[in-house]
């Protein structure tokens, strides 16, 4: 049974969101959120990977033993991510160096191959996308949230290096929130991401209750 | 991912027939999606590099091919540190114009400081950037042109514009600031940047030799 | 082994952890021993232990309305051994009830009810002439029906515990005087005022158990006991008596950290003295096997301190089993003003009674009555600062800020691991907490969870082995009958149809068994 | 006639309800017993580091006091928790002294507030409050405000007998308030680098340790002024140990370690490092190794842990002083021996009575 | 020498990868609560990640640079893991049963962990020679092991019944990671190239 | 692209062949993670699960054919082990299964029991004791309290009760008093 798109928003959006709930893929949401462009920018490339992936491998999905399924699936999820990768390479050169390891790692983002095995193999492709879009879009509105945070409290600017994702014209985006701010260091350090982003789901927690 | 990823069940064979058919699929689709983006790639990161050397040589005119005319050279004493430190060449119609210095500073606070220097044949500085460092934040890194304009101190000076005791900070009885609590940081970009400029000062010749020597000599000129 | 140049009457090793407490014996030793008069009604509990289940078996061996002899047996519990009750004097059995009895869990338990009828009549008994000539076994047998138990707090019954010891080989007997809970001073005054007698038991029980020594361990500050008992030692016969002095500090008279205070070794911790070839007893005890064997009487008292700053005049009292507390009191001319707390037993073991009304028992060696002062407590409960005062004083040398943390979680198998059990539920951590958390009784809570749980999982292992075992017992079979079928189906027809058959057999055998889901 | 008594269980007593058992004497010490006797062994410390460094220290104190308070009252009353008994049991008093001691006197006011939100808000009440803080809150707040402020944080005074210039009480207030000095003055003219960061900063441009120490900052066996303020918190931390407040473990493992390591790199190469002397009489090593690597609730809780323990942070705060990024690495060595303690606890379990292994 | 010495100090230490490279953070996380879990996890990592760097790096400069196929490195790296994983719990099931009961339950897990891939993307873009990847993985893996031991410590010793309840469970222990984070930047230096 | 397609595709028929050879060189019969899991399982071999049995449900675990959530008997407190041991995360009790109900022991009513014998073939652990025709009784520390001998009686004399083990006087658990309030009893 397919459940209602409303159902698969809700779920990926908030109640099972992959950041703060089922707290997969940490490594990347905790690395690259030092900035909004930087969150946005790998947020979109998750959004495109799990949409892909899970409408691969919704189609694909009768076709497949169960026993290589998982394997099977890893190895189209590391075609689709190189795919992206080197989209990326060609078109944000920036964006792509200042994301380092972390597109290629989407790989190993447990939410991918956990949304493939457990929608996208069980439901036909119309929905596995959009479930695949949804988690996605959780997984890069956490990223925001952490991203906006860190930024904020760090630099005191929103959305510096716009031009990295925007193109050029997008430098002047920048929001200088707290003028001739020294920042808060620990902010965009790696023991700031780990709090800030246990505050924000205790956050999350206390909004669900 | 809790199950194991490959299969243990008996028709072994088969599987992995299955899986290698995915694979081979997969590696035929990315090698379509390589040859389409291969030139946009190259470009790009030919652009990086010379968007970086651009920046610390200002606006000049040259011909060669900047990013490819490079050597790499040593010096014990100059270069301390055995590092290797690369200069890509600028030249108009085969006469050197400028020079850009990749070199590390070995005497940072908390560790080596990756410097770009940009330097007129005339042994003038057009510009100086910051790579990379390990300096504190909120302490030493007021070096990086993204933090503050101190970095700027340097463009248009020369050893000859400014005597060679007044290469050193304030408190050394210098010329360039240092910064309230971190006086080791600038002292050692300072530091390296007037070694680097003594280097391209005396070994001008050599650096723009036109056979493109692989290595430049290790011998240091004397005088130091 | 114990060398015997290491025991010059001092002690020589230690024990971990302990307290030095104020020892506040001095009131109630200032008084001789006494009887008080008989009081109107005994009501005597057939269980007369402090720990065990008070629902324990037991046999009531009157009726209501029968005339009993004083030392005539009433009763027998077959807990921990099993034992004998006796009526602690003469008259009427009036009631055979459950009573509230001397058990920290507040609960009822059956008691004999007995209205003295004044001649305080002894039923017949035998004395023994020549003890030092009699067999060990057959002492042996009297003690066990005599009632005597561990008097120094277990309340082991001490036939029993004489009966295990003659299996391995006992070389020193221990006599413990080290009575180191402030207030109590019944081992005290026997001491004092029966000290021959303490001898005498010392020599019975070497003389059971075949041992070679025996050591009495008194404290450092009983002056005048230790006095008294060296110049009895020294008299012809009592070679292989030593007396040796321990210092004051709270727990020393456990039996094993006496053991250890005494001789360095230590008991093992799931094991008994006898395993390192002593065994300890309370010099009470010493006095009543004395007393019993020799004139063949069971127990039917024992020497109670009635004590404490919430009574008027403290002192000790040889006291009927079955007496009222409130009787006792009253001949120390009652309550002071601001008495607040009854305890039976001493401030750091005992237990709080609602009602003085409640009888005395074998396990009483004390009542001991504080006041508000005494018991106010300045701070509530905090959480742990993990100081570590508990575990300097545990003399079990276990981790209670740990062991607390566990038992609070309910996690059996490490706090298992930590020692929970080795805990003497002495008290010394409690006493040193700053952050008043209640760990001893943390862990008396512990102890007994811990027992459920132990239990639950033998259980859930035994089922495991006996489905198992089912299982394949039940297959084994099924694989008989299939074989013996097939054969005597190939054995008549073809070979093709045989094999059919037998398919069709074995699907009605799977129907059959799958009745088991 | 029976009298009836109240069986134990009263709120006054012991555990609350129920039936509680022996023993029946309550404890003498107290939470808060224990931790005012370690505010009185802190005082001749304290007011060695005023006559130092001026009132700053004082009210850097108080400043960090009233912080910490107001953040214990609100993480109290946000965890439904009665205020009095917990802040009436100094805890937070003695981590706000602490992490005061911590920073230099004219310290902007924020940076005690940024300090105590981490120490009392995130390290202690974040973990369930007084004595379920796995880290030592007045190091996670000293850390936090290191990294996140470092200017404000190596704005160190000389002491008293080099000072050139001395700011007065009013002038320290509003340097405090406002974050910036009068504007008589300059901050680069009043502070100086403290010995061990000339030290660290003497030896990487390759000068040996006798040529450092000519510097007038430095007195007879540690900096100027520095030495005797840790001598008067080796008195209070002695009394602590006379009190039987705090083990000799701790200290002495952990100053033991930093002089034997010291030792054995100073006898190889005099003039590559500080001698023992002039490392124990620097930074925070003895207010460290008296006050704060003994905090109970962070620390280990075995003995044989505690001698690890303190070994451990010695070591850390030698190799990070010789080697890391950092001038004093005790806050660094003690956190870190915080992420350690429960591993050393659960390895150095003491043998129990009557058990063959451990 | 020296130089793998730095490598390890470097990853064990100074740039931790768990706690400064975010590398290996869902293992650490979700994992284990329970010690000996963490520690079986901690060896069978270490061995995963030694292995695979290694082969992962054969792989890249025997086949993918010869070739020019460079851009299929992340799709060849993650087979080259799973098989690696698939391997080991293979052979450790019928040579070591004892250790199989230990480490089994942990070894499919490993290959979800980012860490191993990491391992090796990193390698190949810092240009290792064979024995420079495998001390970066192993160091990788100490580093991962020694932190997520402590971690699994640390948690016992929460008091879950004390902590405000929206923090119960990841947020305290990412907040404790964090703290740990911070602890470790004390090691900032160490490792200076 | 050929040399792409052709370079993975012998990669994965190279790793093919090795796994194959690996999986015939290292094939092995029992599987030891199974064991651990049946011994946390309660061993009540109620069949709630939806296995014949804990054993038959600890394989399913192991092989990732059964979830972690489906034994009533163990609960929460087992769900939080397996996770542990697994390294997955905790689930609540799966409510098809049935509650988690606290252990109990059948009791026969001797005077109805006609003998019939029909429990005895149910129970799972040989925990009735009595011939065909004669009464029977359960041996109560044998007794799992799985609830399957109850629906073979043909005159319903079976009946689950508390067990007798857990009458046996304890010191209970201690309570927390209310901090406030004592703080103001102790300090008027
Ligand atoms: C935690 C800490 C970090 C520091 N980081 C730097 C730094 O990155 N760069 C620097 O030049 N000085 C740094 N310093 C300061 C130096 O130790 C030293 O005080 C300074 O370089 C000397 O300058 P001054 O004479 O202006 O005080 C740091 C000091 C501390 C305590
Ligand atoms: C903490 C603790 C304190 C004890 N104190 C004494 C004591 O002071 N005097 C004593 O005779 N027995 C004391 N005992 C009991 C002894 O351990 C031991 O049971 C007794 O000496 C054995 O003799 P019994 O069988 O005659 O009772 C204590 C036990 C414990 C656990
Ligand atoms: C359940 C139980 C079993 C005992 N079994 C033995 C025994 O087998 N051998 C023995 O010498 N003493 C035995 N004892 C007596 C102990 O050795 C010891 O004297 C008694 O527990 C009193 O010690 P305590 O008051 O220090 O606890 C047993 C005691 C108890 C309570
Ligand atoms: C001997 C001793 C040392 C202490 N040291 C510290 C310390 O270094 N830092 C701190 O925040 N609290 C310290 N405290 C106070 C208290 O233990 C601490 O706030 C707890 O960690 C709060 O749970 C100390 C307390 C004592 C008794
Ligand atoms: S004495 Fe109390 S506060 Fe101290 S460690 Fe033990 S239980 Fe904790
Ligand atoms: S009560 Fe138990 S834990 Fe406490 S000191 Fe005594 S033996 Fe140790
Ligand atoms: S549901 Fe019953 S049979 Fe299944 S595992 Fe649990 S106890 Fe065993
Ligand atoms: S007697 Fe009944 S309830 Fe008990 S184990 Fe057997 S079948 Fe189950
Ligand atoms: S994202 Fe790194 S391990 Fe999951």
């Amino acid at each position: 049974m397919t459940p209602s798109y409303r159902k698969i928003f809700n779920d990926g959006l908030w109640h099972k969101n992959t950041g703060l709930v089922a707290l997969l893929g940490l490594c990347p949401l905790l690395a690259v959120s030092t900035t909004i462009i930087n969150s946005l920018a790998l947020g979109l490339a998750t959004i495109l990977t799990l949409s892909l992936s899970n409408l691969t491998v919704s189609m694909v999905r009768t076709l497949l033993r169960p026993e290589i399924r998982i394997p099977a699936y890893v190895l189209i999820i590391a075609s689709i991510v190189t795919a992206v990768e080197l989209s990326m390479q060609a078109w944000f050169h920036d964006l792509y160096l200042s994301l380092g390891i972390f597109i290629p790692l989407i790989v190993t983002n447990c939410a991918i191959i956990g949304r493939a095995e457990s929608f996208a193999s069980r439901h036909p492709p119309l929905p596995a996308l959009v479930d695949g879009f949804a988690t996605g879009a959780g997984f890069c509105l956490a990223l925001f949230a952490l991203g906006a945070t860190r930024e904020l409290m760090g630099h005191g600017s929103l959305l510096r290096d716009a031009q990295f994702l925007l193109g050029e014209g997008a430098a002047t985006l920048q929001l200088t929130i707290i003028p001739h701010y020294d920042g808060f260091r620990l902010a965009i350090l790696p023991a700031g991401a780990f709090i800030f982003l246990g505050f924000l789901i205790a956050l999350r927690s206390w909004l669900a209750r | 991912m809790p199950e194991s990823t490959l299969p243990h069940s008996p028709p072994m064979w088969k599987s992995a027939t299955a899986l290698a058919v995915v694979a081979a699929a997969g590696a035929g689709i990315l090698a379509g999606i390589h040859e389409l983006t291969r030139d946009d790639i190259e470009a790009q990161q030919q652009r990086a590099v010379l968007t970086q050397l651009e920046q610390v040589l200002g606006p000049i005119t040259h011909d060669n091919v900047l990013h490819q005319d490079l050597i790499r050279v040593s010096d014990t004493v100059l270069f301390p540190g055995d590092q290797l430190v690369e200069i890509f060449r600028a030249r108009q119609d085969g006469q050197p114009v400028a020079a850009v210095i990749r070199l590390l500073a070995k005497d940072g606070y908390n560790g080596d400081i990756s410097l770009l220097l940009g330097v007129h044949y005339d042994g003038e500085i057009s510009g100086v950037r910051v790579l990379a460092h390990k300096e504190t934040p909120g302490l030493g890194d007021d070096i990086e042109f993204a933090r503050s304009d101190w970095i700027l101190g340097f463009d248009g000076l020369s050893l000859t514009a400014r005597p060679r005791q007044q290469w050193a900070v304030k408190r050394d009885g210098g010329g360039f600031d240092q910064f309230t609590g971190a006086t080791m940081t600038p002292r050692a970009v300072v530091k390296a940047v007037r070694l680097a400029l003594e280097y391209f000062e005396s070994n001008k010749d050599l650096i723009f030799a036109p056979s493109v020597p692989s290595e430049a000599p290790n011998a240091a000129p004397e005088g130091h | 082994m114990v060398e015997q140049a290491r025991l010059a009457g001092e002690q020589i090793h230690h024990f971990h952890g302990g307290l030095r407490l104020r020892h506040n014996k001095k009131v109630s030793c200032e008084t001789p021993l006494k009887r008080p008069s008989l009081p109107a009604l005994l009501k005597i509990p057939l269980v007369q232990h402090a720990d065990v289940n008070v629902q324990a078996h037991v046999h009531c061996l009157v009726h209501p309305g029968d005339v009993v002899l004083k030392g005539q047996a009433i009763g027998r519990f077959d807990d921990i051994g099993g034992g004998l009750v006796h009526a602690s004097t003469s008259g009427v059995v009036t009631d055979i009830s459950l009573q509230p009895i001397s058990h920290p869990s507040g609960q009822s338990g059956l008691c004999v009810s007995l209205e003295p009828d004044g001649r305080d009549a002894w039923c017949a008994y035998e004395p023994v002439s020549d003890w030092a000539h009699t067999e060990p076994l057959e002492l042996l047998e009297r003690l066990l029906r005599s009632g005597i138990v561990g008097l120094g707090g277990a309340v082991f019954p001490t036939g029993h515990k004489l009966q295990r010891a003659r299996q391995n080989q006992v070389h020193t007997l221990i006599l413990n005087g080290a009575e180191c809970e402030p207030y109590i001073s019944c081992d005290e005054m026997l001491m004092r005022e029966h000290p021959d007698r303490l001898l005498l038991g010392a020599h019975i029980l070497k003389h059971m158990l075949g041992a070679q020594r025996v050591l009495i361990a008194i404290e450092d500050q009983m002056g005048v006991i230790h006095r008294v008992l060296n110049q009895l030692i020294k008299k012809p016969g009592n070679e292989d008596i030593d007396v040796v002095k321990v210092t004051t500090i709270y727990p020393e008279g456990g039996e094993r950290q006496l053991i250890q205070v005494l001789t360095g070794l230590e008991v093992p911790a799931k094991g008994y003295p006898i395993d390192v070839g002593l065994i300890c007893f309370n010099v009470g005890t010493a006095g009543a096997v004395a007393q019993s064997i020799t004139s063949g009487r069971p127990m039917v008292e024992r020497i109670v301190s009635v004590t404490g700053p919430g009574i008027v005049r403290p002192r000790n009292f040889i006291a009927l089993l079955g007496t009222p507390i409130s009787h006792l009191v009253a001949h120390c001319d009652g309550y002071t003003d601001d008495a607040a707390r009854l305890i039976v037993g001493g401030p750091m073991m005992g237990y709080a009674l609602s009602a003085d009304d409640n009888p005395i028992i074998k396990a009483a060696n004390c009542i001991l009555v504080l006041t508000e002062q005494n018991i106010h407590n300045a701070q509530p409960e905090m959480p742990c600062i993990r100081c570590g005062a508990c575990a300097r004083v545990c003399p079990a040398i276990l981790l209670p800020q740990l062991l607390h943390q566990q038992v609070v979680d309910e996690l059996w198998a490490p706090a298992a691991d930590n020692g929970l059990n080795d805990c003497i539920e002495c008290g010394c951590c409690d006493f040193v907490c700053p952050s008043h958390i209640p760990l001893t009784d943390w862990f008396r809570y512990g102890k007994g969870a811990l027992d459920r749980a132990v239990a639950e999982d033998e259980r859930a292992e035994a089922a495991k082995l006996r489905f198992e075992a089912r299982n394949t017992r039940l297959s084994d079979r099924k694989d008989a009958r299939n074989e013996r079928i097939t054969a005597q189906k190939i054995s008549v027809r073809q070979d093709a149809r045989a094999r059919i058959d037998a398919l069709t057999n074995q699907a009605k055998d799977q129907e059959e068994s799958g009745g088991l889901k | 006639m029976t009298r009836r008594f109240d069986l134990p269980g009263r709120p006054v007593v012991k555990s609350g309800a129920g039936l509680s058992g022996a023993p029946h004497f309550p404890p003498q010490i107290t939470v808060a017993g224990v931790m005012r006797q370690v505010l009185y062994a802190l005082t001749p410390g304290v007011i060695a580091c005023t006559w130092f460094f001026g009132v700053g220290v004082l009210l850097q104190i108080l400043f960090a006091i009233s912080f910490a308070l107001l953040f214990e009252a609100l993480m109290l009353r946000l965890r439904g928790q009665p205020l009095r008994p917990f802040l009436g049991d100094y805890s937070a008093v003695v981590t706000a002294v602490l992490f005061a001691l911590c920073v230099p006197p004219l310290a902007p006011w924020w940076v005690a507030m940024t300090g105590m939100f981490f120490a009392i808000v995130i390290a202690k009440h974040l973990y369930g409050g007084l004595g379920r803080n796995l880290f030592n809150p007045a190091m996670i707040g000293y850390v936090v405000v290191l990294i996140s402020f470092p200017r404000e944080m190596t704005q160190w005074l000389p002491p008293q007998q080099l000072a050139t210039i001395q700011l007065d009480v009013l002038q320290s207030v509003l340097t405090i308030f406002t974050g910036h000095l009068p504007d008589a003055f300059s901050w680069d003219s009043i502070t100086q680098a403290t010995p061990l960061d000339s030290i660290r900063t003497g030896i990487s441009e390759g000068r040996t340790v006798s040529e450092i120490r000519q510097s007038p900052i430095f007195g007879d066996f540690g900096g100027l002024g520095w030495e005797w303020i840790a001598n008067w918190f080796a008195l209070g931390g002695f009394w602590l140990l006379w009190r039987r407040i705090i083990g000799w473990h701790v200290p002495v493992t952990m100053i033991g370690s930093v002089v034997l390591f010291s030792l054995a790199t100073y006898l190889v190469d005099p003039g590559a490092g500080p001698s023992p002397f002039q490392h124990v009489f620097s930074g925070a090593l003895v207010l460290g190794a008296f006050f704060i690597a003994t905090d109970p609730v962070s620390g280990c809780t075995s003995v044989r842990g505690k001698l690890w323990f303190g070994a451990g942070v010695g070591v850390l705060t030698l190799v990070i002083r010789s080697w890391g990024g950092y001038p004093d690495g005790v806050a660094f060595a003690v956190l870190l021996m915080n992420l350690a303690a429960p591993l050393i606890d659960r390895f150095t379990r003491p043998r129990i009575f009557g058990h063959d292994e451990v | 020498m020296r130089e793998y010495a730095l490598i390890l100090i470097s990853t064990v230490l100074a740039n931790n990868f768990v706690l400064v490279r975010f590398l290996g953070l869902c293992p650490f996380m979700g994992v284990s609560t329970k010690f000996e879990g963490a520690v079986s996890m901690a060896i069978a990592t270490a061995f995963v990640l030694t292995i695979s760097s290694m082969s992962s790096y054969l792989v890249h400069s025997y086949l993918l640079v010869p070739l020019r196929l460079e851009y299929l490195s992340t799709l060849t790296f993650i087979l080259v893991i799973a098989v690696t994983v698939q391997l080991t719990e293979m052979v450790m099931r019928k040579t070591s049963p004892l250790i199989y009961r230990v480490l089994g339950i942990f070894l499919p897990l490993i290959t979800s962990n980012c860490a191993v891939l990491g391992v090796a993307l990193l390698n190949q873009r810092q240009q290792h020679n064979l024995l420079q990847s495998a001390i970066y993985g192993l160091g990788a893996a100490i580093g991962f092991g020694i932190v997520l031991v402590m971690f699994t410590a640390m948690r016992q010793r929460m008091a879950t019944r004390d902590i405000p309840v929206h923090f119960r469970g990841s947020p305290i222990a990412l907040i404790t990671a964090g703290l740990m984070a911070l602890a470790f930047m004390g090691f900032t230096g160490l490792a200076k190239v | 692209m050929l040399t792409a397609v052709i370079a993975i595709t012998s990669l994965c028929a190279l790793f093919g062949l090795g796994l194959a050879w690996a999986s015939r060189r290292f094939r092995i019969e029992s599987d030891p993670v199974a064991d651990q899991i049946n011994a946390l399982l309660p061993q009540t071999q109620c069949a709630q699960c939806g296995f014949p049995g804990c054993k038959p449900y600890a394989t399913a675990i192991a092989g990732g054919a059964a979830d972690i959530n489906l034994c009533p008997p163990g609960g929460d407190a087992l769900i939080g082990e397996l996770a542990q041991l697994l390294g997955r995360k905790v689930k609540a009790l799966n409510p098809d299964m049935g509650p988690h109900l606290p252990r109990r022991v059948a009791i026969i009513d001797e005077d109805s029991c006609i003998g019939c014998a029909l429990c005895v073939q149910a129970c799972p652990v040989d925990a009735i004791m009595g011939a065909a025709g004669l009464m029977h009784t359960v041996i109560q520390s044998e007794c799992t309290g799985c609830d399957l001998c109850l629906p073979p009686c043909p005159v319903d004399c079976i009946d689950m009760a508390e067990p007798s083990l857990h009458r046996h006087w304890r010191w209970a658990r201690p309570a927390r008093a209310d901090l406030a309030a004592v703080h103001d009893a102790v300090n008027p």
